[in-house]
């Protein structure tokens, strides 16, 4: 294992220490606990907690900011933070206007965060929830624990941080990202592993000419592996399981994300960003926002994800409203 | 004489002590942290159990060891064994010995706590297929009139053929789930650990 | 060599292209030339070349924008671009107030941006430059070529780029990006080689417990080679060499730049942060704005850099001015 | 019949041939790419001769190859080669046939070139390590009398030994003079080119 760290057991501390001492101007530490809140004086509006297990930087802690989130609750790396520290993060942030929490869906993130909110709601505080699964690799039924939350949930975190910034309810806070959430579908892929500190070694080997398909965000196995392909076949492949789900149709305004995991250099995200969009176009969508870089990441695991949102009107102004977070500004 | 904080120190230390044995199975078809977490959930409950006095009910002693996992592991098994383990605390309140029935109770209590949280069921690949089929085992011993010890035998028998069996199956709950067919082969790291603590507690009581 | 490419003969074209079709907002192509200029109308003030070689995204063309550069020119990967490449990129953006012409201090990228410069001042075009030489790792002597110009050339940009997006002449731009050169310093380090795509092969190769320390940004060998230390010796080992260049003191006001080269995760970007700040802080300097992210990378390589720039009113004034970039956006 | 045409075609060739072996070079003590912006200038090159005429005249060639490098090749050696080939094309301008010292002057004005845009001189590990023994090498030939063909023997000869002796020295400009001291042992990739089409020209003329 190679690694620019001091010591494996204490990476989350030092990476929240080095987080809140570089930028705060838009990060503090909530004292004692695994959870950074924004800087700036709490203003009265619906709160959204989002977090999970680390090594996915800049998520989540980058996306707390205005237009954003209000807290972020870093587990150990890969694993979801516990009960205790959520619930501090969500008393921090609620101004009596209630809480969204933004979850992606692992079982351990859901167990985790409904004891959570079970905790505030005995302490009379109003929280909601929304569970992110974007991940078409897995299919959704009802014999599985359903599709998991990757990438796209970085764009739950800028439209309902728009939502709640402009002053709505928590219920209509909820509404839009629920409508994020139902509305993108995301697929990943990646031609290095990642190796998780405390383990020491990479969570899966892959062969010179090997990549994992339908990979996740932990280091985890992805859903089958193929020989390594060209560029413009991976965004193919990727797009298509995308598109199959037959939520995007000709005329349609989306938004795109390609993310990387880690390891990719820009140039790689560029190439797989040209045939996306190639693709896209081809098919009759309207690309009207691109992000590209990496948003939700795996620690140096080397591949990338690809990430459509189907905008309405309400959608595309909530993602083109300003946000202003270490990770992500808008104006 | 044992006491039952000796007890949790001894069933603590064996899943401490499989640390890198059940990382490795997670990172077959998890995210590769369950030894990890199982690991940093004990030694933080062996922190809080310290300060406790060392003939200290079992009552009080599983609350700790519930609330001080639900507060250190994270991902699945936190809340599964710390639900598991706040369950069993409140089966035994008040008994000052403990029975192969109230130990039974015990397990029931446990399994019923994370079947609430994690709404999965035998078969799914996970825990539950080492510790329902342990509660099966130890209700045939109560039955055949079988010592505590003997029970507990029969119930570590019974959880270790729980964990071959999580490997000729697909996982339907937990991350291992993504995987579908591919987790086949692979034994579950969570029924792996729960058969981990079995054993040690058969081993210290035996 | 894993990527995620085509063909590696076509990377730049390729990632140029993805550049323009996927943030056509801020950027466009210029027609038949590896070039890409601000997609906004051209305003009339003092407009900003940079370049160099591919490789290093986002810079340069991810500083291409509002109060940035006006064009970027990319040259093959790790290579200068040629110069009617430049001289092409300088018609573009010139307005009539003149060009200032941001360059890395190699030999090539010298040479072919005065070709370039020469071939533009023909043509009437008032064209200044300068040449960023940040990184202490390579010392500055009369013998050689002189120090290179590493990640502190961003900041050249996007203090250079406020001034130009002021008014101010081209003389005090120029001035300005002086400045800059003048106060800052790099040093890097890397602990894992990159792939030039044509060279199909590692630039050079690092033993598990080996890192280069003083490298470049075009997988060049570093100065020399070490044990691998901990994230804080690291850091440590970096500041001091910046530090003993002696230009920063007690109560100076400095941005930090701490600057991933392709692979390295944030997370451990940010751990090499807490301990830079740390030193700095020790050392009675305050801290008043800090970059932490990929800004000039070496395709894969993982690593990273530190960059000091003492800051005086004009400098910190426009180094908080308003960007608007696809890599840096500020306001 | 030897054209001048033919003549660079095979130049280029011998470049474009040793493309992995001037990168490998490169790698030791630069940027690796050497080879591969040598190899794409002369690739370059060729399609803009294609359309010259056979026996196109030596000074059109070389300043069509000059200008042809200059806009294909980047990086220190495409503004280094091409004001060569620029310089070489100045001094033949009006001549059918090139004698031995009318080859050396344009030798030297394609140094001369290389100083001007580059700054450096001999002993700083640089092309023109290669390229200066090689004009003092014609020069005695030269004066000795030899034919065409033997003065560019020796030529080849001294810039080999240039070559050689550029293991021996410290880089103080270009890429490689930020190993310091790492850069001993290592030949250099510009000087090694140089030699490359010296040697090219020699064994066509030959
Ligand atoms: N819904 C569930 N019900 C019961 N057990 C579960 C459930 N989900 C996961 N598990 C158990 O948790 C184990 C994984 O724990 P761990 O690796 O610590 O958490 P995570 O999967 O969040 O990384 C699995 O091996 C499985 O036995
Ligand atoms: N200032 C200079 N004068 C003469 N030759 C130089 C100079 N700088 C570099 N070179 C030559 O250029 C060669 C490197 O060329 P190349 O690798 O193509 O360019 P770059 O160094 O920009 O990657 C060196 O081996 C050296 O011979
Ligand atoms: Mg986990
Ligand atoms: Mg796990
Ligand atoms: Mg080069
Ligand atoms: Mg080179």
């Amino acid at each position: 294992m190679k690694k620019i760290i001091n010591n494996p057991d204490n990476v989350v501390e030092e990476m929240l220490n080095g987080m809140v001492v570089s930028q705060p101007q838009y990060l503090k530490r909530l004292e004692g606990f695994d959870v950074v809140v924004r800087a700036d004086k709490k203003n009265s509006k619906v709160a959204l907690v989002s977090g999970g297990g680390s090594g996915h930087e800049p998520s989540h802690g980058g996306f707390v900011g205005r237009g954003m989130l209000d807290a972020a609750v870093a587990g150990a790396v890969f694993t979801s933070p516990t009960p205790d520290q959520i619930y501090e993060a969500i008393k921090a942030v609620d101004t009596g206007k209630g809480v969204l929490l933004i979850i992606k869906n692992y079982s351990g993130d859901v167990m985790n965060f409904e004891m959570a909110a079970e905790m505030a709601a005995a302490d009379g505080i109003e929280v909601e929830k929304v569970i992110t699964n974007d991940d078409v690799a897995v299919e959704n039924s009802t014999w599985t624990t359903g599709r998991r939350g990757i990438a796209g949930t970085v764009l739950v975190h800028k439209i309902a941080g728009a939502k709640a910034e402009s002053g709505a309810a928590l219920a209509d806070v909820k509404k839009a990202a629920e409508k994020v959430i139902a509305n993108e579908r995301s697929m990943g892929m990646a031609i290095e592993p990642c190796t998780v500190p405390a383990a020491g070694k990479p969570s899966f080997t892959l062969a010179d000419n090997e990549m994992e398909i339908g990979i996740g965000i932990h280091g985890e196995p992805g859903t089958h592996r193929e020989s390594l392909k060209t560029a413009d076949e991976i965004a193919q492949q990727l797009v298509d399981k995308i598109l199959a789900e037959n939520i995007y149709g000709t005329g349609d305004e989306v938004a795109v994300l390609v993310n990387g995991l880690g390891a990719t250099p820009l140039m790689e995200l560029y190439i797989v960003s040209a045939k996306v969009q190639a693709i896209l176009k081809e098919k009759g969508l309207k690309m009207v926002k691109t992000y590209i870089g990496n948003y939700m990441t795996s620690l140096e695991m080397a591949g990338c994800s690809v990430t459509l949102l189907k905008l309405d009107n309400e959608l595309k102004e909530l993602l083109f409203a300003p946000a202003d977070t270490p990770a992500l500004v808008q104006f | 004489m044992t006491t039952a904080k000796e007890a949790l120190r001894v069933v603590g230390q064996a899943v401490i002590d499989k640390k890198s044995y059940l990382t490795d199975l997670d990172q077959a078809i998890g995210d590769g942290d369950h030894g990890i977490n199982m690991a940093r959930g004990f030694e933080s409950v062996f922190k809080k159990i310290a300060v406790l006095d060392d003939n200290i009910d079992l009552t009080t002693l599983l609350k700790t060891v519930g609330m001080g996992l639900i507060s250190s592991v994270g991902g699945a098994a936190g809340p599964l064994y710390g639900t598991a383990f706040l369950r069993a605390s409140g089966v035994c309140a008040g008994k000052t010995e403990i029975d192969a029935v109230t130990a039974k109770a015990m397990l029931d209590a446990a399994i019923k706590g994370i079947q609430d949280r994690g709404k999965a069921k035998k078969g799914e690949k996970t825990m539950l297929d080492a510790l329902i089929p342990a509660s099966e085992a130890m209700d045939i011993a109560i039955k055949a009139g079988k010592t505590e010890v003997e029970c507990l035998a029969d119930a570590v028998q019974a959880a270790q053929k729980g964990v071959e069996y999580t490997k000729t199956i697909i996982a339907t709950k937990g991350r291992a789930s993504y995987l579908a067919e591919r987790s086949i082969g692979h034994q579950d790291p969570g029924a792996t650990s729960s058969t981990v603590m079995l054993e040690a507690l058969y081993n210290y009581l035996e």
